[in-house]
């Protein structure tokens, strides 16, 4: 079971992104960014070929849109600024300014909980990577414990840290938490 | 039906081993419904010695995580301090001198052969035999003291550091090493003779708490308990890292998955370890313990880093997410007894109390790698 | 017919083996230390709690207050502070505060000191009636040792 | 008034029994500790009086000082009576056991089946203290117990049978008597009745690890599975209560084991026969119990069983067959 067999199986679900890293540098061969709703589709495909569950977790990606644009509006100024200085340097009218907002697809401005699932292989060395991403205000995510039994805990324990609710689960109370926990630790504006 | 027909159809109670019970090793519970003396289900509730290490790590420095590694699992700490390490040099490109690595090699071997011990005595202390715990005892001892004279701590090493090791090896440490191995060597027909060929303890562990290769994958469980059910995994061998392809080892597995097997998969393993520090003892080579490049403050490059080692329970991962400051933006570690144990309550249904307990002491578990 | 007997006859055999094991041990030295009675020497590198090392020249400390060990330390258990000496160049540390009751014993303070001004201590027998007792003024402790 | 002198030697012996009992139970836990200290290569007790010999007395006294704690919605006269009930039929066991042949309370001529009926009691006063601490692993480890003991009951009588065959008597220090004159004599070795004696003499051994919750057959208190089993509820005394009687129970045993296989106070070699021959060999079998318990581990509770319907009870039933056509025969 290789990396590319794998990608070429993803290849057949709808919307998804596919990359194949180099081992040495990341640790991991392949990595698929799925929607939510394409997660199970993914992870069956990973169950049929042998994989085992490693982990599930998540990573909090609070701040990460708003620097995404700070970060684009600074460019976009850089890039004027540029062209304006290289006019002038040439000796002609400075360019009408562009378009002030970024022409960025306008998404939700709500940040990202990134759900992380870790596969590995018995027999032949392939780490896959599963990836979805689900808005922070509304974390869903359909539970995988029907394919791999071992996902049950994992799930918990990403629901006690991160609130992510996987829909679907037999049983999201909380495994490492003290069992009234209302909290979600991990969560990066978490105070305790 | 009615409330009452279904009340009468079992009768069963509920029995909490632990969280403070003699043969659940620290602070874990399970909350068991029996029917007599037969387990018809079993719920482990974990978290009573969380400490969110995860969280700790988003607080701190790439180093100052170092010490929270060898904490988690303390019997194989320097496996949780190889695996850090090198996910962090990993993600900020260091090369390691051999020697160093060679000195990681042999110091984490010789730590997992102080944990198989523990656990073997251990375990026939929750099979109800005393004696070889404290004989077991005797022999880790042996290697604690040589750990302790390299590292200067018995338990929680922190030894290794981003770009090598702390300190060099002193003169009596490889002298130290060998004339263990050879004791170890002699003592371990003993162990044998007194332990594993003992009826009592064959009664007692064959042919019960199967754990089938099927389990292990959909539960994840790697190591030993892996091993026990005749799946060839080892991440020395599987995804070699460090200095492992220079050595010749062996992974034994055993077919079958029941307790025995488990049993002696880690016996056989403490055998192997000692082949590969005898083999790293003879390789050892001259030069610096220390990357003479390695920077004083960590910065690595944006993105994530997944590494594995394996620990003396299985394979422990780090999921390293950086942000490209000094501190780490995510870690996650994925420890191999957490795996280990989800799958404990599908194995041990339909068990009896004793048998369960037999079987949970094979999972070899170290609870506060489960809680973290 | 047969193998029921053989197994019980191995079977037996493997308890007399292990009594046989059992029996040399017990005719065999102790290998324990009796521990408040005897004591083992501490290895060289022993990490115990930090101390400050004695500078051979002046009898004193060798601290810069360069609050690196502060700023190492992952549990916060350190506190330095550092007066200005009149005509000197440099700060005076005045107090060395470690609260051991935070210490985790990694030893990366240690590392981290650009003076070599502190050392493991093999001090190791730590017992005190109070909370309090573990906040060392290592300072104090140094002068202290002196006498 | 006069009282009779078979009444005041009764009483002396009575107070002796008792006093040997309790003795034994305290020096028993000292040897059981120094005995499993130095297999495991430390020393044992060694701080209270010189080699740790006053250590049973400062365990008497901390398990006497501490409160005797009943705890809530345990039935308080079961809770109570259960540790008596343990203890006395220990203590009546002593009554008949001739430890040389002058020195016995009350020679009986069931003496035998006395013992072992006083035996039998004990299970009773254990199931009655578990069940009535209210505690499910009390509870487990009383259904353990007494099915275990139901069990072991059966090899051990089948094979005390065949001796009394053999002797045709259950008068005690007569049987002791028939194997006088050196070891050749003792039952263990006496072929003529049924080659497979050692054997038997292994099954007894072993029935009486079993009866006494010996480990490798402490199914009972099992620590490492239900805690502390019947006990885990009882506090101070009440605990040590049970532990003495755990004690002069293997005392019994082994003085059984001594009496009926190994020619009570017989020497070996046929000279100076008396009681410090008897304890001797009593002692011998006692430390040999406590070797046992630190090398093995634990049997469960099936392969308990599993050992005594499977194994014990065979070879005890052929081993009767042997004896009574080689009695028939001869």
């Amino acid at each position: 079971m290789n990396a590319s067999a794998i990608k070429q199986a993803m290849a057949a679900l709808p919307a998804q992104a596919v990359a194949e890293n180099d081992h040495a540098k990341r640790g991991n061969h392949l990595d698929v960014t799925v929607a939510p709703d394409q997660v199970v589709a993914a992870v069956t495909i990973l169950d049929g070929n042998g994989f085992f569950i490693e982990a599930i977790t998540g990573v909090d990606w609070l701040g990460e849109k708003a620097a995404r644009k700070k970060e684009a509006a600074a460019k976009a100024a850089a890039a004027a600024k540029a062209a304006a200085e290289a006019a002038k340097a040439a000796g002609q009218e400075p360019p009408p300014p562009p378009p002030a907002a970024p022409a960025e697809p306008e998404g939700s401005q709500v940040d990202d909980l990134e759900v992380i699932y870790d596969f590995n292989h018995y027999e032949t060395l392939c780490r896959v990577t599963v990836r979805t991403r689900v808005p922070r205000d509304n974390p869903a995510v359909p539970t995988i414990s029907e394919v791999y039994a071992g996902a049950n805990w994992h799930e918990r324990e990403t629901h006690d840290f991160f609130g992510i609710n996987f829909v679907g689960h037999p049983y999201l109370v909380p495994l490492l938490l003290p069992e009234d926990a209302d909290f979600h630790p991990l969560l990066k504006d978490y105070k305790p | 039906m009615s409330a009452f027909a279904q009340t009468q159809l079992k009768e069963t109670f509920v029995i909490n081993l632990g969280p403070q019970h003699p043969a659940t090793h620290g602070v874990l519970r399970v909350k068991l419904v029996m029917d007599g003396e037969y387990i018809v289900e079993a719920e482990p509730v974990l978290g009573y010695i969380h400490r969110m290490h995860e969280k700790m790590g988003e607080n701190r420095t790439w180093a100052q995580f170092m010490p929270n590694t060898g904490r988690m699992d303390y019997l194989h700490a320097l496996a949780y301090n190889h695996g850090y390490v090198t996910v962090v040099e990993r993600a900020a490109g260091i090369e390691v001198p051999e020697r160093a690595e060679y000195i990681r090699v042999i110091t984490a071997e010789l730590n997992r052969i102080s944990s198989h011990l523990l656990w073997f005595g251990a375990f026939v202390l929750d099979l109800g035999g005393f004696t070889p715990l404290l004989y077991a005892f005797d022999d880790r001892e042996q290697i604690l003291d040589l750990l302790e004279s390299v590292t200067g701590s018995r338990l929680t090493y922190s030894y290794f550091r981003f770009g090598g090791v702390y300190n060099d090896i002193d003169e009596n440490f490889v002298p130290g090493a060998l004339a263990f191995i050879k004791r170890l060597r002699e003592r371990l027909p003993m162990y044998h003779a007194l332990v594993t060929k003992n009826v009592i303890l064959r009664t007692r562990l064959e042919d019960i708490g199967f754990i089938t290769p099927e389990m292990c994958r959909k539960y994840g469980a790697t190591g030993p308990v892996a091993r026990g059910s005749g799946i060839n995994f080892d991440v020395r061998k599987h995804e070699p890292y460090s200095v492992y392809p220079e050595f010749n080892f062996d992974i034994p597995v055993y077919p079958k998955g029941d307790s025995m097997a488990r049993y002696m998969v880690r016996m056989d393993e403490i055998e192997q370890s000692m082949r590969i520090v005898e083999q790293a003892i003879a390789k050892l080579p001259d030069g610096p313990v220390m990357a003479p490049k390695a920077p004083k403050i960590l910065k690595p490059a944006k993105g994530d880093y997944y590494h594995a080692v394996e620990t003396a329970r299985g394979s422990f991962g780090i999921r390293v997410v950086s942000d490209g400051t000094n501190t780490p933006y995510r870690l996650k570690l994925r420890s191999p007894t957490f795996s280990n144990l989800s799958l404990f309550g599908e194995a041990c249904q339909g068990m009896l109390l004793p048998d369960a307990l037999a079987l949970m002491g094979s999972l070899d578990l170290v609870i506060p790698e489960i809680d973290r | 017919m047969i193998g029921y007997l053989k197994e019980i006859f191995s079977g037996t055999w493997s308890l007399f083996v292990g009594l046989g094991i059992t029996i040399k041990y017990f005719f065999k030295p102790v290998v324990t230390v009796q521990y408040p009675r005897e004591v083992l020497p501490m290895t060289p590198r022993f990490r115990g709690h930090i101390e400050l090392t004695r500078d051979p020249e002046t009898g004193g400390d060798k601290c810069i207050v360069c609050g690196m060990c502060q700023k190492a330390c992952p549990s916060n258990c350190i506190t330095v502070v550092g007066d200005k000496v009149e005509g000197a160049k440099k700060k005076a540390l005045s107090r060395y505060i470690l609260d051991f009751t935070k210490c985790s014993l990694c030893g990366l303070c240690v590392e981290s000191c650009p003076a070599d001004a502190i050392t493991f201590s093999k001090d190791y027998n730590l017992a005190g009636p109070s909370r309090e007792a573990y906040i060392f003024d290592l300072k104090k402790r140094l002068e202290e040792r002196k006498g | 008034m006069s009282v009779h002198p078979e009444v005041i030697r009764l009483l002396i012996f009575l107070v002796g029994i008792i006093a040997f009992a309790a003795l034994n139970a305290a020096y028993l836990v000292w040897l059981e500790r120094k005995e499993a200290g130095h297999i495991q290569r430390r020393i044992g007790p060694k701080e209270v009086g010189p080699f740790g010999l006053l250590q049973p007395l400062a365990d008497g006294i901390k398990l006497m000082t501490k409160q005797l704690i009943v705890p809530a919605g345990v039935d308080p006269v079961l809770f109570r009576i259960a540790p008596i009930l343990v203890m006395i039929p220990a203590i009546m066991g002593f009554v008949t056991i001739p430890f040389s042949e002058t020195l016995v309370a009350r020679n009986l001529d069931i003496g035998l089946l006395a013992v072992f009926a006083f035996a039998s009691v004990n299970v009773l006063g254990l199931l009655m203290g578990a069940w009535g601490s209210r505690n499910k692993y009390a509870v487990i480890s009383a259904a353990r117990v007494v099915s275990q003991n139901v069990a072991y009951e059966i090899p051990m009588l089948v094979t005390v049978v065949s001796l009394v065959m053999v002797s045709h008597t259950m008068n005690l220090t007569k049987i002791v008597g028939q194997q006088l004159g050196g070891f050749w004599h003792w039952n263990i070795f006496n072929f003529a009745a049924s080659p497979l004696m050692p054997v038997a003499f292994l099954i007894f051994f072993v029935c009486m690890l079993a009866e006494t919750n010996r480990a490798p057959f402490d199914m009972a208190e099992a620590e490492s599975e239900l805690i502390a089993g019947a006990f885990t509820e009882y506090p101070g005394m009440g605990f040590g209560v049970f532990f003495m009687a755990e004690y002069a129970n293997i005392v019994i045993g082994c003085s059984m084991a001594t009496i009926l296989f190994l020619g009570g106070w017989d020497c070996p070699f046929g000279l100076y026969p008396g009681v410090h021959w008897f304890l001797l060999k009593m002692y011998f079998l006692i430390f040999t119990v406590i070797w046992i318990r630190w090398t093995y581990p634990r049997t469960t509770f099936y392969g308990l069983l599993n050992l005594s319907w499977k194994i014990l009870i065979p070879i005890s039933f052929v081993n009767l067959l042997l004896t009574s056509a080689m009695l028939k025969v001869f």
